[in-house]
């Protein structure tokens, strides 16, 4: 097999989501380069193995490994703790989905009780209730004058700072959220109904000043003197 | 001769500029009338091929017009005492807009440029020793993720397990009891959250002409909620 | 700094699925060996640069990208099309011309309005807007202190990522509106008109009966003899 498949077989098991096995990338280059591209299993095989030793021989952080009938990159062991380091900031560093929600809640429902919070998220919320408590986003304002007076929470100004927020009534109000986050179908459907409102009246005045002057019916057969030059195709 | 697809088109503007670059127009002595009447004409043509006219292009053919009407009066004059050209503004305009469209021509290609790019697949596979702290931090996270959570979660909005005896049979009676009820529990109540604790479409409409009763009763009010889509309903002490 | 991190960084830039910003590096190598540790942002980029010319004596079949504030591992043009035979992920559509524009407009006016943006491509641009904030290009940095009081738009890191831009400042400069006036040929408008109908070849079948009947009836005229009218003092 020609070396210069190395490369390409580096590209197809870098770039592939699931282990890639030798069969695909004998399709990906048999597809591309004609039936008759000489490459088999073995030579693949063998491709990957000195991948491997030139990635050792560079000291390259990563090698491929032979999985589940394929192939997949991955970095060595050695530099584990840093990889893990990093995907753990990540995770912090993303607000979680129910840290989001949770707060998202407040922020438009505020002052409210974790009663009330519960009722809507469904579930237990004491665990990103105290996240967001410690994180100072949101705080206690007092309790509510129901049975068992329960606490109110409401967010911080911590939280209208990160957001760009002057005042938690700058908050995306009800309608706008309604006009930003509209399904396309709907959104198309409005902008027809409104439009087509719009075209009868404005065409009506348009009609009405124009119609002496122009004469658009008759300017519709269109003249032939420039068009040639103008061809495209 | 030109074969225009319609779609091409991303608005007035555009369709102006396209005027003035084949007919090698002077963009800064625009013909009016001229481009005024090609407007138009093309307008119409969209009505004969039974195409939506968007409202934008109407807007810009009145606007051509009246800018046609200003160029035969007199001219007026700003501060300094120069005469104003009825056009400036449509030419700031269009060449505004020219210059963002023909970045956009540029984006297109680091566009097609990047595309040639792919990024490493299966990440997970990699060795990685896991830190237990876990904590939440914001980083990245925009007033648009916020409204976004803020939505699916009304939509989420699990039907909550009702702990009562279910009674096929609902009075409108029994349901402004029930309103009364929970009203004086809080002093107000949710409207959804009223509803969401309803299984049956019976019941719901039964509980909505009791909640209408009371209100032209004069026992509860009704004012808007913070919530899309929802009001708040309380109690009147009159009731 | 000890070039023992050049495998580090590699490991890290490696393991990460976005770009990852120098300072994260840095974070991690400082949390894990101590913050003592010598290591500047510069030493990070020269140890990417270094890796670089290392893949590229290799004849490795990626490199390191430097986008988005941050590094990523990324496969060579080369091999773009066996990749992209075997990937799903790379047959994404390409943004529309007026998601394009509006992405324009959005990157060298931001923060803006929605009005603002309205008001310079002519057009309704909600939908766009819309897409845009969905495909994470886009997003709300707060609001406008003005009147109304509308939100704003702003791009995002997935922006430059998606247009291999390392700053918002890396974007190519516009053309001064001098320039833009001085510029005759009309050459880009037909080539505009000529690649549009290639790339939109798949869509071409559905549109068949339109474009058959645009054929027909849109060949619009421009006359000369209108021209004497038109010269208003």
């Amino acid at each position: 097999m020609d070396s210069i498949y190395n490369s390409v077989i580096e590209a197809l098991i870098f770039a592939s989501d699931d282990p890639i096995p030798p069969s695909d990338i004998i399709t990906a280059i048999k597809a591309l380069d004609g039936p008759d591209t000489e490459i088999t299993e073995e030579d693949v095989e063998n491709s990957v193995d000195e991948l491997n030793r030139k990635y050792e021989q560079n000291g390259n952080a990563f090698t491929i490994l032979k999985i589940a009938h394929g192939f997949i990159h991955a970095t060595k062991p050695d530099h584990s703790k840093y990889v893990g380091y990093l995907s753990t900031e990540k995770t912090k560093r993303k607000l979680s989905q129910a840290a989001l929600e949770t707060l998202a809640i407040i922020a438009y429902k505020q002052p409210l009780t974790k009663p009330e919070l519960e009722s809507i998220r469904g579930v237990n919320s004491d665990y990103t209730l105290n996240t967001l408590l410690e994180k100072n986003l949101v705080t206690i304002s007092g309790r509510a004058e129901t049975v068992g007076r329960p606490l109110l929470y409401v967010t911080t100004d911590e939280f209208l700072k990160y957001f760009g927020l002057r005042t938690i009534n700058d908050l995306p109000k009800p309608r706008e959220i309604e006009e930003i986050m509209k399904d396309e179908d709907f959104l198309e459907q409005k902008r027809r109904i409104m439009m087509s409102g719009m075209e009868e009246k404005a065409e009506a005045e348009l009609e009405e000043e124009t119609q002496n002057e122009l004469e658009m019916d008759s300017e519709l057969q269109s003249e032939s003197e420039m068009n040639d030059e103008d061809q495209i195709e | 001769m030109y074969r225009i697809r319609l779609h091409e088109f991303e608005g007035p503007l555009d369709l102006l500029l396209f005027f003035i670059k084949r007919d090698e127009l002077d963009i800064y002595d625009i013909p009016i009338s001229r481009i005024t009447k090609e407007f138009i004409t093309y307008l119409h043509l969209l009505e004969q091929l039974d195409l939506e006219v968007a409202g934008d292009f109407i807007l810009m053919a009145a606007t051509l017009m009246q800018i046609k009407v200003k160029m035969l009066l007199p001219k007026e004059l700003d501060e300094k005492g120069e005469e104003i050209d009825p056009r400036a503004d449509l030419v700031k305009a269009l060449l505004e807009y020219k210059r963002y469209k023909e970045m956009s021509e540029e984006m297109s290609l680091m566009e097609s440029n990047m595309r040639k790019y792919n990024y490493r697949g299966n990440l997970d596979q990699d060795p990685k020793e896991t830190l237990n702290d876990y904590e939440v931090l914001l980083k990245n996270i925009t007033i648009y993720d916020l409204i976004k959570a803020f939505k699916k979660a009304l939509l989420d909005r699990p039907a909550e397990p009702v702990h009562q005896i279910k009674k096929w049979n609902v009075t409108i009676d029994e349901q402004m009891t029930y309103i009364s009820t929970r009203i004086s529990e809080k002093g107000s109540v949710s409207f959804l959250e009223l509803m969401i604790e309803m299984r049956d479409r019976i019941r719901i409409v039964v509980t909505f002409i009791a909640m209408l009763e009371m209100v032209k009763a004069g026992t509860i009010g009704l004012r808007e909620s913070v919530t899309l889509n929802d009001f708040v309903i309380y109690g009147l002490n009159n009731g």
